[in-house]
């Protein structure tokens, strides 16, 4: 058993058109560029695709879309210092938009994980993001329930894996990554680097291997805020 | 009848040598507590399954000699085990996420009764005593394969496959396969098809220790296991 | 009276120098992205608050110089971040279960509008553009207080604490205590209960720069803040 | 801030009758024995417990139960190598059995901690464990709707704990315990070591300290299963 994947390519080549991805990171930290990158090589079309954000500048998830690529983009938050690419779409009415606010997309995405079809939340409770959801009751106070978010496929950063897919994480760029990989049917991770079994301290591991499918090693990955203040543009 | 099945019937550890041979390379695998945990013991060689315990480890290994026990390091069915490389620790509802989640390729479960349907019945008798359902209801719905193992007949002689359970329900219309100590049994489409029997038992003396119809489909093979 | 309300409104630092001061020693503490960050700087000496940020992050310090900052290490707002003794990293469901369960002492938000039944509006002007929520729409709801700062009125002098909010809503109920430029005002039982004002301003003019009635329950203080 | 408590004594201190008491561990493993024990001399009554088990032998939760404290018990497996203790007490009326399946138990816990009202869960679906309960179908399969568990107070054993209450834990002893420091009220923390903040990487911070209201050093504890090798009992 050995999950490593030899190159980026292969890592996404299984993502077809109509594909829903989800994409790790918030902001910059934790985003696979690399993976993204691969993605755009391939050039599949029509993606669903989660991240919180909706990219910046010109490279890593906004390149993404700005190769027309997305055709609906599931998110908490699409500004950012430069979401010129999101923009423009947006406004111009060819890309979709659903706005979710972050705690419930983070739990939505566990849920598909977990095997929770819907839960309640308080969030969102009497706002427009609670349009046509079901309400109900409990213990006096109104919640709004929510579905689970699953995906086809998740494209994730991690710092060490091992070849069996367990992971640890770099500061705060843990974020979505550890949900998105329980959600997707095929996770794929960029690590900075792939170690043998039991290289990571048991204690220490953040996703456990069966959450993912393959590891493909990025020994030393981009940062897509150091990317857009160096002016970089993919592809 | 009981008696003469007796004499053929494959013992525990035969059954579990069966079960392990469907468990392909690079599983995810829980095993109930008590008599599926058996089945780790007969990995096929060269292929390589990942052990999960509701208790939050994967990838563990072999029971520890006596006296080296660590009573942290234990299995759902609260026994001492260790650890192999790779291992994982995780809190509770990281662990029955990975299990009502469908991240687990099988799950090998003991059975008090087995419906044609796929329905379970394996944590309470229903007489009585305490009741105690532990993980099992969670695994029914959560592993992709849910596989029975089980002796083919109560210890009285009386069926334990059925057309459906008499027992208080574990899962309704979960189980997909039935390793028993006469034969391998499919749940397809609401019934049981029939994949492996003992070349000793009859179709009809095994169709006799069988609560529901069995189906034939195909071929139907000879159950054949070591002795061990 | 807009421009003689902005000779003496206070600015954003001294706005946020008194949401400080409110916090407790040992608070857990969100600080909404944007003027919010700016209350972690007034934290009053020997009183030690614990930041959490969003994106799975308890425990973080100030600012790093310049050309030091690590884009791993950065908060709700993008923003680089450096850590405290004691911090500690999370995913995002166990950053939001902190949020959403309860585990915060306090949320501090900027608003669009706030109404005298606490109902919030801060994330969307409903005018088109581009929606965008973050997690401001959990924080209303998950905090044990939660507090709003606030310029009292808009740029064009029309008041921010209404009646009934306008703007698309943030959450319903929600916020307890508005910091603003001229006031120190509570929601307590569907109203606005003036606190603190400037001695600069006398209660008709304050009540007329205010979408509501401001009630007065005891005494009502100077808001007194320092040159900052 | 330093969330140090000097003796186990004033760590149960505040646990009045007819509290619910959330007790973390898994049969003996991630047991807090010590704990248990502090709370038996304090002597409560009506206690309502949540562990997954119900006691081993006459230590721990099982001498907890012996003493007559606890009124109701919330549970998904009460049997062991030697439940007399409760079986007794069960079979004469004289406690409140509440069976919950074991991931329901755990996510009903989680959900307490992260102010989920309710979930559905396909487990239980069409037994006798969901009668009663709300039943909703979504993408065509059934599914049964929980509630969240919360309690009054949770007693967990960590290993390591620093001043401001982030925690690691041992091994499998893990479990339930950082599921139910974040569902109670109180939660109080028994450990090997306390060390200064800082003395725990923070990515190696397992519960972080927010869910913590106190931490008290047991520098030695015992494993419940030894206690019941070696005959003891308590008080």
């Amino acid at each position: 058993m050995n999950k490593t994947i030899a190159s980026l390519r292969e890592a996404v080549a299984p993502i077809g058109d109509g594909a829903t991805v989800m994409i790790g990171g918030f902001g910059g930290s934790g985003a696979p560029i690399e993976l993204i990158h691969a993605l755009i090589d391939a050039g599949p079309k029509n993606l669903t695709v989660i991240n919180n954000n909706a990219g910046n500048g010109r490279v890593g998830l906004a390149a993404l879309i700005e190769q027309g690529m997305v055709e609906k983009l599931i998110c908490s938050f699409p500004r950012s210092a430069d979401p010129k690419v999101f923009t423009d779409l947006y406004l111009a009415g060819k890309i979709e938009l659903e706005i979710v606010p972050q705690g419930t997309l983070a739990e939505r995405i566990r849920a598909g994980g977990a095997g929770i079809p819907a839960f309640y939340t308080p969030t969102s409770y009497g706002t427009e993001l609670a349009d046509g959801k079901p309400v109900a009751e409990f213990d006096g106070r109104p919640y709004v329930q929510e579905r689970w978010l699953k995906a086809d496929f998740a494209l994730i950063k991690a710092e060490l894996g091992d070849t069996l897919g367990n992971l640890t994480y770099r500061m705060a760029a843990r974020n979505f990554n550890p949900l998105m990989a329980m959600a997707a049917a095929e996770t794929v991770a960029q690590v900075s680097g792939i170690v043998p079994p039991g290289g990571i301290d048991p204690e220490h591991v953040i996703t456990p291997g069966i959450f993912v499918n393959g590891v493909v090693e990025v020994p030393d990955p981009k940062q897509e805020e150091i990317l857009n203040r160096e002016g970089a543009v993919y592809p | 009848m009981s008696d003469a099945l007796n004499i053929i019937k494959l013992t525990n550890e035969q059954i579990a040598w069966r079960a392990a041979q469907d468990i392909q390379e690079g599983a995810y695998v829980n095993l109930g507590i008590g008599f599926p945990e058996m089945v780790a013991r007969f990995q096929p060689e060269g292929r390589e399954a990942i052990f999960h315990t509701e208790n939050g480890v994967l990838g563990f290994g072999e029971t520890p000699p006596e006296g080296e026990e660590d009573w942290d390091l234990i299995n759902a069915g609260k026994k001492a085990i260790t650890l192999k490389p790779g291992a994982a620790f995780f809190n509770h509802a990281d662990s029955f996420a990975m299990v009502r989640g469908g991240h687990l390729d099988v799950a090998i479960l003991g059975a008090y009764q087995v419906a044609e349907d796929g329905d379970l019945a394996n944590w309470s008798t229903g007489k009585g005593g305490i009741p105690a359902v532990g993980g099992a209801m969670d695994l029914v719905h959560g592993a992709k394969r849910v596989a029975v193992i089980t002796d083919h007949v109560t210890k009285k002689g009386e069926p334990k496959l059925l057309k459906r359970c008499t027992m208080p329900l574990t899962g309704v219309g979960c189980v997909t396969r039935v390793y028993t100590s006469l034969a391998v049994v499919d749940i397809e489409g609401g019934h049981f098809v029939l994949r492996e029997k003992l070349a000793a038992i009859s179709f009809d003396d095994l169709q006799a220790a069988t609560g529901a119809e069995l189906h034939i489909e195909g071929d139907v093979t000879d159950l054949v296991v070591p002795q061990l």
